[in-house]
């Protein structure tokens, strides 16, 4: 982390970049938040560790606007994101200066507590220059340990690797944390009987409370005005009024960035009612991969998107029938 | 049997054949290998499953001469396959009778050892419940 | 009549059809008398690719029991390539709402030229068939206004 | 809101016997926004417009819904109506309460109910409905016809003489088409070339006619009035301006036994030719695949032998761009692959032919000299067999569905012909039905019979089996005396169904031009516009739509011309206001809707906006209103809804969804 700060400072020093953009540590030892750093003393509170799980190419959109050149810290997976951006000329390359970070998997608070593990004080060994094998947590009610790679965001067991897809300059050691298959979990969904999974996804949405967490938080989702907020449709709503606006607005949602999410995960990660959203964009991306091709968004900033492209002898949609 | 409607249906129903679709080209009789052995040809049994006639079918020579070759179903141009219009007056009378038009017994002696094995194929079908 | 078929189950069925193939396929079937039930409303579109999955969502929420979309076989899109994309973005709605357990037989797409009136009456047939034995949409639809 | 008038057509009692058109009336009253509604007998009729009129001035109306036939049917009318009393054209919408109610449904509580809804949904659409005004766009006058058959040649006779530019592509090294092949022609029986060459010629030399041979047309883009298209020009290996056409090279050719296309594969021909002696351009090519220069490096005799030195060896295809206001598709017909009929025996004897080959037979210039003769052994035939309908009116996969329209005629023609020529010859025709309606065609039919003593038997041929002795066994029926017939024949001659030549299928991809399900392209109505395409600018010459005769294809080849005239005739065209638009607020720029766009008519604009107070420079899309053609692939793409389509937008949609799910 150090090395990532004496960079970023003598960066902004020589007046290559105008501010940078990082993480800063939040009011509890597992909620670091993004944030800008303009100033040499600023980076006192400057963290980059398994809780820095925020992608902060969507803060590009806006930092592309700003006077000068911004440094953005990307792990692996956000370049992805920043690419897919660049494709769609949200965010501007010339004003980015890159530093791809490394990273070891980052890390679920909720796992955390989930595994009983309550009145958290300090978490160490979640530093990027740690080993990244074991958690030691001191509580309220004394030490705990847990394993690193139990704690970690679902995302990063189906990770995409750890290479960065665009960066100017790298710094940091990464680990890779892929243990389990991406599609996995949307095979055992699509395995179901229509009403398994009509009740699985009815119980997962009706959590939802239309917070719209995941829409502000998703790189893809980067509309000026949301449709949903929007009076094109007659569909604008502030909140869920029956059981079917739910389904009808992650469907909606997920359909809108089919093709160009990037399956970074930020929807489930920051979702304050736990709803595992990546399903819906991750059975877009099977779908695309089995029916079209694989594809993965933002793996560069200039191919056709599955959904702006064509064969002439594509699948009908019949085949969700036949499929059974 | 049943009325005389209902045979027709009856007909329609297990060949699977829509008599309306025929154009009366005659190609089914241009093909067909017994045609001088019958008394009604192949085309008009079309016309007597139309005109409900279906006795007179049940008891034409032709339900049993035909030698469901199948020639007239193969090149018919409108998919009409006269072949299985007789071969369900067949059904008709082999079902309603309750006995075959030979005995399983009889068929030995009227072998010919030079008879193509199609012919034998196509027999079975014809006299065997 | 029985009191059963009286109150026999009547679908609401939206479909789109593109100007220029279905919806003139459509008027063929029409102006050839071949008649499919009339729980079939037709939307005009210009094309198969004008039509917004939210359209075909917004149906099911406000009560339809099927929705079907029309258009020019592939290759002869009056656009050249429209019914390409509506194509894929047919599949993969079809594809997700399957996936969340509505029934996929409440969705179709079909390509029907303007000679294929009997196409278009059969298919309109099937369809009603299909959809009148899946039974009432009540996974989809917006329960608060109906009761 | 809107002051909308609702107008209830009975059209006689298409609508009203099933329709309660009065019904319908009373409901739309009751809908938001309708401040009139009336029925009436037939709403296109004079009067009816005139009610609409009325109604507009008297009511103030801003809207309109008419319940009638389908809006492809009157849309224009009504809305032609609506504009002369003052009204935005785009203020009208139609409810098809005809083709997609009445004319279908029986019971008149249920239709009553359908039309209700469908009245009601254009009602809600309307209630959405914004003033558009229609844009220009400027019309290139300079036509394209696809294929040099008689269809093409008077096409584009006609156009010329009108005083405009047309080019005639045409694949083969020839214009002339499917004519050219002909001996005689019916019912008059005079020679074809007689009177085929003397176009062809005429063609070649009009100062406004450009003919483009043995060239294809390789891609098309733009829109009715300003085409661009791409035209591949073959390599043809000789230069055109240096070539007298002396025939010296063909002569010399080593390489002699290529399948002779134009004598349908009877004879053979060198490896450089000219299809026919009245060839135009009179200008041989290389047959790449078969000289011996082009497989081997070595020969090269007609370059030496040409004393002009036209032959070109290095010669390359060349693309042409060129631009057109219209296009005409001529691009006619090839008799069908008879590979599925084997009990005709195509296949197996060489005297089993088809009709066009034996054009070739009797022609002067064909394969024989003209002489009636088996092409298997030379020998004269005695007996002569005619199969008609052969792979026409079929509902199997095998053949065609349709009638074929000419065999019938063409056959009496052969039958008539040989009989004249050779008196001793016996021919006997199997016909399903003759089919004559034309002028002088059953006479014709009956001469063939009464004074030639041609033997038409009402029945059809099961089987032809080429026997040891080189007869053909044919086994037939005579329907009317109920007998099967076993007759030997020296040559069978099958009338094989015709259909679109097998090109057309890429061409109307390319110009978007709707097809059949047996590749005939579809007309824009089958009564009131049969020689123009659905799209817009292309126009329809001879058999490519649908089978027809010379006398016939000559007549169509007119109308495509008038057609084609009346609109490079415009200086300009208006332009559908349907079209996209993107609003500036919402527009994210991200180029998804560009790469959708099948007509480029997307770009980004780097512009200042307003949004509620912020200033800002945005890149935001920009829709040409000349180029878009109104599909609506954008809207779709466009993820925050910025990009609508204007006369189809997603809330006018939406309406319309809600108000038929209420």
């Amino acid at each position: 982390m150090q090395e990532l700060i004496n960079r970023a400072k003598e960066l902004l020093a020589d007046g290559t970049v105008a501010r940078v953009l990082g993480w800063k540590a939040g009011d509890l030892p597992y909620n670091p938040e993004p944030a800008y750093f303009e100033k040499e003393e600023d980076f006192e509170n400057f963290v980059y560790n398994g809780f820095c799980g925020a992608n902060l190419s969507k803060y590009m959109i806006e930092a592309s606007k700003l006077e000068g050149k911004t440094l953005v810290c990307l792990k692996p997976c956000d370049t992805y994101s920043f690419n897919q951006l660049i494709k769609e000329h949200r965010v501007d390359r010339e004003k980015a200066y890159i530093i791809g970070v490394g990273c070891k998997g980052k890390l679920d608070i909720e796992k955390i507590k989930g595994m009983g593990i309550k009145g958290i004080e300090s978490i160490s060994g979640a530093e990027i220059t740690d080993g990244a094998d074991t958690l030691t947590i001191q509580t309220l009610y004394g030490e705990k340990t847990c394993s690193y790679a139990d704690a970690m965001l679902e995302r990063c067991h189906v990770c995409k690797g750890k290479e960065h897809k665009i960066y100017d300059e790298l710094i940091g050691e990464s680990k890779e944390t892929k243990d389990a298959e991406r599609f996995d979990s949307v095979a055992a969904i699509e395995a179901m009987s229509p009403e398994e999974k009509f009740a699985f996804f009815q119980k997962e949405l009706s959590k939802c409370i239309r917070c719209n967490a995941c829409r502000n938080v998703c790189p893809a989702c980067s509309c000026r005005k949301c449709v949903f907020d929007s009076n094109k449709f007659d569909s604008s709503q502030k909140a869920n009024v029956d059981s079917f606006e739910e389904k009808m607005f992650h469907i909606i949602r997920a359909f809108h960035v089919a093709g160009r999410c990037t399956d970074c995960g930020e929807c489930s990660r920051v979702c304050p009612q736990g709803i595992p959203l990546h399903l819906f964009n991750r059975k877009f991306i099977k779908d695309i991969n089995e029916f079209y091709g694989e594809y993965q968004a933002g793996e560069d900033t200039d191919s056709r998107g599955p959904l702006t492209d064509f064969t002439f002898d594509d699948v009908e949609p019949g085949i969700v029938a036949e499929r059974g | 049997m049943n009325t005389p409607k209902k045979q027709a249906e009856m007909i329609k129903e297990i060949s699977g054949v829509n008599p309306l679709k025929c154009m009366k080209c005659g190609k089914c009789s241009a093909s067909c290998p017994s045609y001088n052995e019958m008394d009604i040809k192949p085309h008009q049994f079309v016309s007597y499953v139309q005109n409900e006639d279906i006795e007179s079918l049940v008891n034409s020579k032709s339900l049993w001469k035909c030698l469901s070759c199948f020639a007239c179903v193969e090149r018919c141009p409108r998919d009409v396959k006269p072949g299985k219009l007789i071969d369900a007056a067949r059904q008709l009378v082999v079902r309603e009778k309750g006995g075959d038009y030979l005995m399983a017994d009889e068929i030995p002696e009227l072998l010919d050892p030079e008879l193509p094995q199609q012919l034998l194929v196509s027999a079975f079908r014809r006299y065997r419940r | 009549m029985s009191i059963e078929t009286k109150e026999e189950f009547r679908p609401k069925i939206v479909a789109f059809c593109c100007n220029w193939c279905s919806y003139a396929g459509a008027d063929l079937a029409g102006s050839s008398r071949l008649s499919y039930p009339a729980d079939v409303k037709i939307i005009r579109v210009p094309c198969s690719c004008r039509v917004n999955p939210m359209f075909i969502l917004r149906a099911f929420e406000k009560g339809a029991d099927g929705v079907i979309l029309c258009g020019c076989h592939p290759g002869d899109c009056h656009y050249s390539t429209g019914n390409y994309y509506a194509r894929r973005r047919m599949t993969l709605l079809f594809s997700m709402l399957d996936y969340i357990g509505v029934e996929n037989g409440r969705t179709r797409v079909e390509w029907v030229s303007a000679a294929e009136g009997v196409k278009f009456s059969t298919t309109m047939n099937e369809f009603v068939e299909k959809v009148r034995s899946l039974g009432k949409n009540v996974r989809l639809e917006d329960l608060r206004c109906r009761n | 809101m809107q002051r909308i008038g609702v107008f209830v057509c009975h059209c006689g009692s298409n609508i009203a016997a099933t329709v309660d058109v009065k019904k319908v009336v009373e409901m739309a009253k009751m809908e938001p926004g309708v401040v009139h509604a009336e029925d009436y007998q037939y709403m296109c009729s004079e009067a009816g417009q005139s009610k609409i009129a009325e109604a507009i001035k008297n009511e103030k109306l801003t809207g309109l819904v008419v319940c009638s036939c389908s809006p492809r049917m009157h849309e224009t009318t009504f809305r032609k109506a609506a504009e002369r009393a003052g009204l935005n054209p785009y203020m009208v919408e139609v409810a098809n309460i005809r083709e997609h109610c009445s004319w279908i449904h029986k019971d008149m509580e249920e239709a009553t109910k359908k039309a209700v809804i469908l009245a009601r949904a254009a009602i809600a659409k309307v209630n959405l409905n914004a003033s558009l005004k229609p844009g220009e766009s400027l019309v290139t006058k300079r036509a394209l016809v696809i294929g040099g058959g008689i269809a093409g040649i008077q096409t584009a006779l006609d156009i010329a003489e009108a005083g405009y530019e047309v080019d005639i592509v045409e694949k083969t090294p020839s214009i002339g088409g499917r004519m050219s092949q002909l001996d005689k022609t019916f019912p008059t029986l005079d020679c074809s070339a007689c009177i085929l060459t003397p176009k062809m010629v005429e063609a070649s030399a009009h100062e406004k006619i450009n003919i483009y041979t043995y060239s294809e047309v390789e891609k098309v883009s733009g829109f009715v009035g300003d085409f661009t298209v791409d035209i591949r020009k073959k390599a043809r290996s000789v230069d055109m301006d240096k070539c007298t056409g002396c025939g010296v090279c063909q002569e010399k050719c080593p390489s002699k036994k290529n399948s002779n296309e134009f004598n349908r594969g009877l004879n053979t021909r060198s490896a450089i030719y000219t299809p026919f002696a009245q060839a135009i351009p009179n200008v041989p090519v290389i047959d790449r695949e078969n000289c011996i220069k082009f497989k081997t490096g070595k020969c090269g005799v007609c370059a030496k032998v040409c004393q002009a030195g036209a032959i070109d060896y290095e010669q390359k295809d060349e693309i042409l761009t060129e631009k057109y206001g219209a296009i005409v598709v001529a691009t006619g017909f090839d008799t069908i692959k008879l590979d599925n009929y084997d009990e005709y025996a195509y296949n197996q004897s060489k005297d089993v032919i088809t009709s066009l080959e034996l054009e070739r037979i009797m022609n002067a210039a064909g394969p024989t000299k003209g002489h009636l003769e088996r092409m298997s052994d030379g020998k004269a035939p005695k007996n002569m067999v005619f199969i008609q309908c052969v792979g026409s009116r079929c509902a199997d996969k095998r053949g065609k569905s349709y009638c074929s329209k000419i065999c019938c005629m063409y056959t009496a023609k052969h039958a008539m012909l040989i009989r004249d020529k050779y008196p001793d010859v016996n021919v006997t025709v199997f016909y399903i039905d003759v089919r004559t309606p034309g002028k002088n065609f059953d006479e014709f039919y009956r001469r063939a019979v009464e004074e030639y003593g041609v033997n038409y038997i009402k029945g059809q041929v099961g089987k032809v089996a080429p026997q040891p002795n080189g007869q053909l066994l044919v086994q037939g029926v005579d329907l009317i005396d109920n007998k099967q017939i076993l007759m030997e024949a020296d040559m069978v001659v099958l009338a094989t169904a015709i259909e679109p030549d097998p090109s057309v299928r890429k061409i109307a991809t390319m110009l978007t031009a709707s097809i059949d399900t047996n590749n005939f392209l579809t007309e824009a109505h089958p009564k009131l516009r049969p020689v123009e395409s659905p799209t817009a600018g292309i126009f329809l010459s001879g058999v490519c739509q649908g089978p027809k005769d010379i006398p016939e294809t000559v007549s169509q080849a007119g109308a495509a011309a008038v057609k084609a005239i009346g609109l490079l005739a415009k200086d300009k065209l208006m332009t559908n206001p349907c079209t996209a638009k993107s609003d500036e607020l919402l527009c994210n720029g991200c180029s998804t809707c560009e790469n959708v766009c099948p007509y480029g008519a997307i770009t980004y604009e780097d512009k200042e906006v307003n949004d509620h107070g912020i200033r800002e420079t945005r890149r935001i899309a920009v829709v040409n209103n000349a180029l878009c053609q109104g599909c609506g692939a954008c809207t779709v793409a466009c993820p925050s809804g910025a990009m609508d389509l204007q006369g189809f937008s997603n809330r006018q949609i939406i309406a319309e969804v809600d108000a038929i799910c209420r």
